[in-house]
């Protein structure tokens, strides 16, 4: 017989569950199960009544563990540990039960056999319970520095807001030149200043700063301990720094895509991409000239590298999102200086959300000419007499085949992810399928990654402008400083747990954990295996890695999950 | 270990276990909840973290005590956790399937697919789909 | 095969008024016109704005059937100045073609 | 086969290059409306016509000629009408309009007159020094006709005096108004509507009552060229009319057709059908319009289904006093043509 003392409350959700499962047959059918001394049924376990009659129950029955069969556990676990809590019962010892998305509204055309599903759901549940015991959050003391990897506008603007809230902040840059895209990018949009001047001031106010310290042709080589306080080591110039650091902020930022060779004629001499011919507007004063000769007419071809358009192998899936606003500024300065450019733009669709929008308008305004070409169908460049032709066919035509001579072609090209292989290595962070770093939450948790205090911020995440990369980087920013200035984090208990009598120490584990968050320890005559608590995120890779099936993850051992399906089994109950 | 397909009766009705994750296929098999889709109520899911965790001898556990079959609702690719999750799932079910094999029990009782958060139309699918193959599979009996 | 030429739009835009590289294609003029030529306006200037001459010249009578009556304008969401860049068209066919 | 563009076109513009008008017109003519109103001449207030609604009588005869030539061998033929015209007065010849046209269109720049006196405004006429100021020129991008004869008709208006004018047609009004200061610098001449006018003037109050429903046909260069919208509803329903609004109205309201007349008479007709069956959507008493040309153009597609007629022929009837009638010289035929 168990000794637990477990409170079981099978839950009506005012009739979700209820007008399809018999609650009091399940009441019933569980009433007698080992350990349950409470089994009750409520029209909502979620009322202020209903959680102040568990917290009764908890105290008077002295209930060591409890279940509620109700709803799915992302809308109500939380709540129900904060019941266990509040009656003085450790929160791990609570088990939720999904009767309403995961029995009663996926089986109304079956009330029946909806509640024998439900008896069996509510039995496992009592047997994972009766198998649960108390866990404590791990607390871990934070280090008040901060490491940002990468000296674009967006670490710039990272380390000089962390350095504001008096977080002492290394920058590591992998180059020998501080600014990264922004500083070659010449005029912006919306301020018309130079991407230079922005980096140059930003510069200038970190070299002001006493706690910020920027390293250049510095990598990040090492990187241990967990969150709130990584020790890590950089290479600079050859050398080795060790630093402390509680938080690290990624911002590496995007490679520009390179077409492949004659990808619309590129390779030729006046096929530029975009970068290459801002720069070019950049060092043009007065009229447009490229290589000396006045420039006529100009044509862009966009999404080049962009939204699966490529001649390379596994295009681009994705929208590089800034580059039609790029285009168009830069064509608009292209007009500024020679207002009588003829300028024809080649798109697929324009994107110039927001207030890029003006941008087109204003484009169009100084007489931008606009050719959408279907997907199918992209244009072709051509080389004759010195100058090119573009043979593109006008979907707003109806599919009339137009021949545009151009003195120079303007690839619009894409944002890519970086190959930072090194840097992975170090840091183990997840790329999404596009190859860009990868958020836990896109709309939710935007600059945190699976790695506790490691965020990511500007386009090593995603493609985006300057602007919103500085939003990303100044989130990343207020997430590090948030961890930081509290002193302290808590870290969730549910991770992965070594049986030191089974453990021979193979080492099949180490290689299966994606976060390196198992070690080797000596354990009396033997080493066995050993989790760092701060580092293992509980995904329980390691489980089924263990020949010796040593490993498990709390609240889903090998013993509750065996339990779970025994107590699910009919046929011989 | 097990009988043929001839021992189905006619009001057999295969259970099934499904090995579903909490962060991503339990969202997509809650949404076929609370759309109201339909499938066999003989489906029951037991959540891990994910998909990656999973023991290959949980599986034969599963087949030698009253399941008829079991489902891995993989994470697939929007696993939280590691990239490559779709790969050591299936890399988990090859060896789940070698093991059945050694326990003379049919690998087809084994099925994974990757169920996302919104994959409700699909896990109602292969729920049914499942269903109907186990059920020409007959049920699972331990010896003996 | 239709050439692009650059002297032609230079001569149809000549006029300030004629503002038809704001048009973004959305053919709500089209659809609101009533004499009903598809063609107008929305395609018409698009022949203009590539310098296609001929494909211009070609729909001479979508240009005179015009009534500048401007509902098309009312509903234009680009703000382009419709009737005027008709009108505009028909002093180069008056000029040009014309020679009134 | 649809008429040849640049002919017609060619014979209008030779028209007014030579002879001041777009279809020549005797001064007789223009301004024998104005008989025994005693209006003074000349003056810094002028009501200027414009000569719109006596051009209207040509025009229809015009159009009722090319009608029937638009898809017969005799299209052919006015291209060879241009070259004659240029010589003598081809379109005085080709088209002679009704008499009775002649007289309703007469009626209505009379109507308006007698609506300005009752209100108690002071202004005078051109007479014969009135000229037409342009529009079809303009609309038809014949651009340097159209400038030499606004220069032509501003100095006329300087060497008179004339500040300010009240228009009686939408499109005299646009041209006047919105065209002439693009095109002559320091234009300084004010442009009113004789619309805008009464709609303003508060000694303006019904004499007779009368009662029903109109419905109101927006002109498009009045609705969207110089957003003249609520005037002439308010002088509606001051007048005691209940206005009734058709489908398209106000700034989204639809063309009658009328514009491409002279070109495409057809195509003309079927849009005019299409808005006569708007206005019989919702209908009273009548159809008010505030241009000849849709008047002319709608009458035409109405072909008697439906009562149309001037704004000022319904306000007249409320704000004076019934005219005398004017001595009938025997009984002519109505229909018969007169140069």
């Amino acid at each position: 017989m168990s000794e637990r003392r477990i409170g079981v409350y099978i839950c009506y959700c005012g009739g979700n569950i209820s007008d399809y499962v018999d609650c009091e047959r399940v009441q019933d059918a569980i009433k007698h199960e080992e350990g349950v001394v409470v089994a009750k049924t409520t029209m909502f376990a979620c009322s202020d009544a209903a959680q102040q009659e568990m917290i009764d129950d908890i105290r008077e029955q002295k209930l060591d563990a409890m279940v509620v069969a109700s709803c799915s556990p992302t809308l109500h676990l939380f709540t129900f540990r904060g019941v266990a809590e509040r009656a003085g019962l450790n929160p791990y010892l609570y088990v939720q039960v999904n009767l309403r998305e995961q029995c009663s509204w996926a089986h109304t055309d079956v009330p029946e056999k909806a509640t024998e599903k439900a008896v069996h759901m509510v039995k496992a549940g009592i047997a994972k319970a009766r198998l649960t015991e108390p866990l404590q959050k791990t607390r871990i003391d934070t280090v008040p520095r901060a490491l940002v990897v990468g000296a674009g506008i967006s670490g710039l603007r990272a380390a000089l807001a962390l350095s504001d809230l008096g977080i002492s902040v290394y920058v590591a840059e992998k180059t020998d030149k501080i600014g990264g895209r922004v500083a070659e990018m010449g005029r912006m949009y919306p301020h018309d200043r130079r991407g230079s001047e922005l980096i140059a001031n930003l510069v200038e106010e970190a070299q002001k700063r006493e706690n910020v310290q920027i390293y250049t042709q510095a990598e990040l080589t090492e990187k241990s301990g967990s969150v709130g306080d990584f020790t890590v080591k950089l290479n600079v110039k050859g050398e080795s720094i060790p630093l402390n650091v509680g938080a690290i902020i990624v911002t590496t930022g995007f490679n520009s895509y390179q077409p492949a060779d004659g990808e619309y004629a590129y390779g030729t001499d006046g096929v530029l991409t975009l970068p290459e011919f801002k720069q070019l507007l950049d060092q043009c004063e007065g009229d447009l000239t490229y290589r000396g000769k006045p420039v006529g007419n100009v044509s862009y071809i966009y999404c080049v590298g962009s939204r699966g358009s490529s001649q390379k192998e596994n295009p681009n899936d994705y929208c590089s999102r800034y580059c039609c606003n790029a285009a168009m500024h830069a064509s608009s300065i292209a007009h500024d200086l020679s207002p009588g450019l003829h300028q024809f733009h080649l798109f697929r669709d324009i994107r110039t959300y927001g207030k890029y929008e003006l941008l087109y308008q204003e484009a169009r305004r100084k007489g931008a000419l606009f050719i959408k070409f279907d997907d199918d169908e992209p244009p072709r460049v051509e080389k004759s007499n010195g100058c090119f032709r573009i043979l593109v066919k006008d979907v707003l035509t109806n599919g009339e085949e137009l021949d545009i001579e151009s003195d120079l072609v303007v690839l619009v090209t894409a944002m890519e992810p970086r190959p930072n292989q090194p840097l992975n290595d170090v840091l183990k962070l997840p790329l999404g399928l596009d190859g860009f770093f990868k958020e836990i939450h896109p709309k939710l948790r935007p600059v945190e990654t699976v790695i506790d205090g490691v965020f990511i911020a500007g386009t090593a995440q995603a493609p985006r402008n300057s602007a919103e990369s500085v939003a990303s980087a100044l989130a990343a920013t207020s997430k590090s400083a948030a961890l930081l200035k509290k002193g302290y984090v808590e870290l969730e208990p549910l991770i992965a747990v070594v049986d030191k009598q089974a453990c021979t120490w193979c080492d099949k584990c180490v290689e299966s954990c994606p976060y390196s968050a198992i070690g080797k320890i000596g354990s009396g005559e033997k080493e066995v295996a050993e989790i760092n608590a701060a580092v293992c995120k509980g995904c329980g890779c390691c489980v089924p890695a263990c020949p010796q099936g040593a490993l498990g993850v709390r609240g889903y051992t090998d013993r509750q999950i065996r339990a779970m399906i025994d107590a699910m089994e009919a046929r011989n109950g | 270990m097990e009988k043929g397909g001839g021992a189905a009766g006619e009001g057999f009705r295969p259970r099934i276990l499904v090995f579903s994750t909490e962060s991503i296929s339990d969202i997509g098999i809650d949404l076929a909840g609370s759309s109201h889709m339909h499938y066999p109520p003989t489906a029951i899911s037991i959540p891990l973290p994910c998909s990656s965790g999973i023991r290959p001898d949980w599986i034969l556990y599963a087949l030698g005590h009253g399941f008829d079959g079991v489902f891995v609702a993989a994470d697939g690719t929007d696993c939280p956790f590691v990239p490559d999750c779709t790969g050591r799932t299936a890399k988990l079910v090859d060896q789940a399937q070698n093991l059945l094999r050694e326990n003379d029990i049919k690998p087809e009782r084994l099925k994974m697919a990757a169920v996302c958060s919104v994959c409700a139309e699909s896990f109602q699918k292969h729920m049914k789909s499942f269903f109907d193959a186990l059920k020409g599979l007959g049920p699972t009996r331990k010896a003996g | 095969m239709a050439k692009v030429n650059p002297a032609f739009i230079e001569k149809v835009t000549a006029s300030e008024e004629f503002n038809a590289t704001e048009c973004m294609n959305c053919g709500v003029c089209s659809a609101v016109c009533p004499v009903e030529i598809d063609l107008l306006p929305r395609k018409l200037f698009r022949y203009a704005l590539l310098g296609l001459e001929d494909k211009v010249l070609e729909h001479t009578p979508a240009i005179y059937q015009c009534l500048l009556c401007k509902l098309c304008e009312a509903n234009c969401t680009a703000d382009v100045h419709i009737a005027e860049n008709v009108r505009f068209l028909r002093t180069y066919i008056s000029k040009e073609v014309y020679k009134l | 086969m649809p008429l040849p563009t640049g002919a017609v076109i060619g014979i209008m513009m030779d028209n007014l290059k030579k002879r001041k008008s777009v279809f020549p017109i005797s001064h007789r003519k223009a301004v024998k409306w104005s008989q025994k109103l005693e209006i003074p001449e000349g003056g810094e207030t002028v009501l200027y016509t414009g000569s719109m609604y006596q051009l209207l009588p040509y025009m229809l005869a015009a159009v009722n000629r090319m009608g029937k030539m638009e898809d017969s061998f005799l299209g052919r033929f006015v291209g060879m009408g241009r070259f004659f015209n240029k010589m003598f007065n081809v379109s005085a010849i080709m088209f002679r309009p009704k008499r009775a046209d002649h007289r309703r269109f007469r009626r209505i720049i009379r109507d308006i007159a007698r609506l300005l006196q009752q209100a108690g405004v002071e202004f005078g006429y051109l007479y014969k020094k009135e000229l037409y100021a342009g529009a079809l020129a303009f609309d038809m991008g014949a651009d340097e006709t159209f400038v030499a004869h606004a220069r032509r008709v501003h100095a006329m208006l300087k060497e008179q005096g004339v500040r300010s004018l009240i228009t009686i047609d939408p499109h005299t009004t646009n041209v006047l108004r919105s065209v002439y200061p693009t095109i002559i610098d320091g234009f300084d001449i004010e442009v009113k509507s004789y619309l805008e006018v009464l709609a303003a003037n508060d000694t303006l109050r019904p004499v007779n009552k009368v009662a029903g429903e109109i419905t109101i046909h927006d002109s498009c260069v009045y609705a969207r060229y110089e957003d003249i919208v609520e005037e002439p509803r308010k002088l509606l329903e001051r007048a005691g009319y209940t206005v009734l609004e058709p489908k398209d109205n106000r700034n989204l309201t639809h063309c009658c057709g009328g514009p491409i007349e002279s070109l495409f008479p057809g195509m003309a007709h079927q849009i005019g059908k299409k808005r006569v069956r708007q206005l019989k959507d919702k209908n009273g008493l009548g159809v008010a319009t505030m241009c000849p040309i849709c008047m002319a153009t709608l009458q035409q597609a109405a072909n008697g289904d439906l009562e149309i007629d001037d704004i000022a022929s319904f306000l007249v009837k409320a704000f004076c006093e019934p005219e005398e009638k004017p001595i009938k010289k025997k009984s002519a035929d109505e229909n018969r043509s007169e140069p």
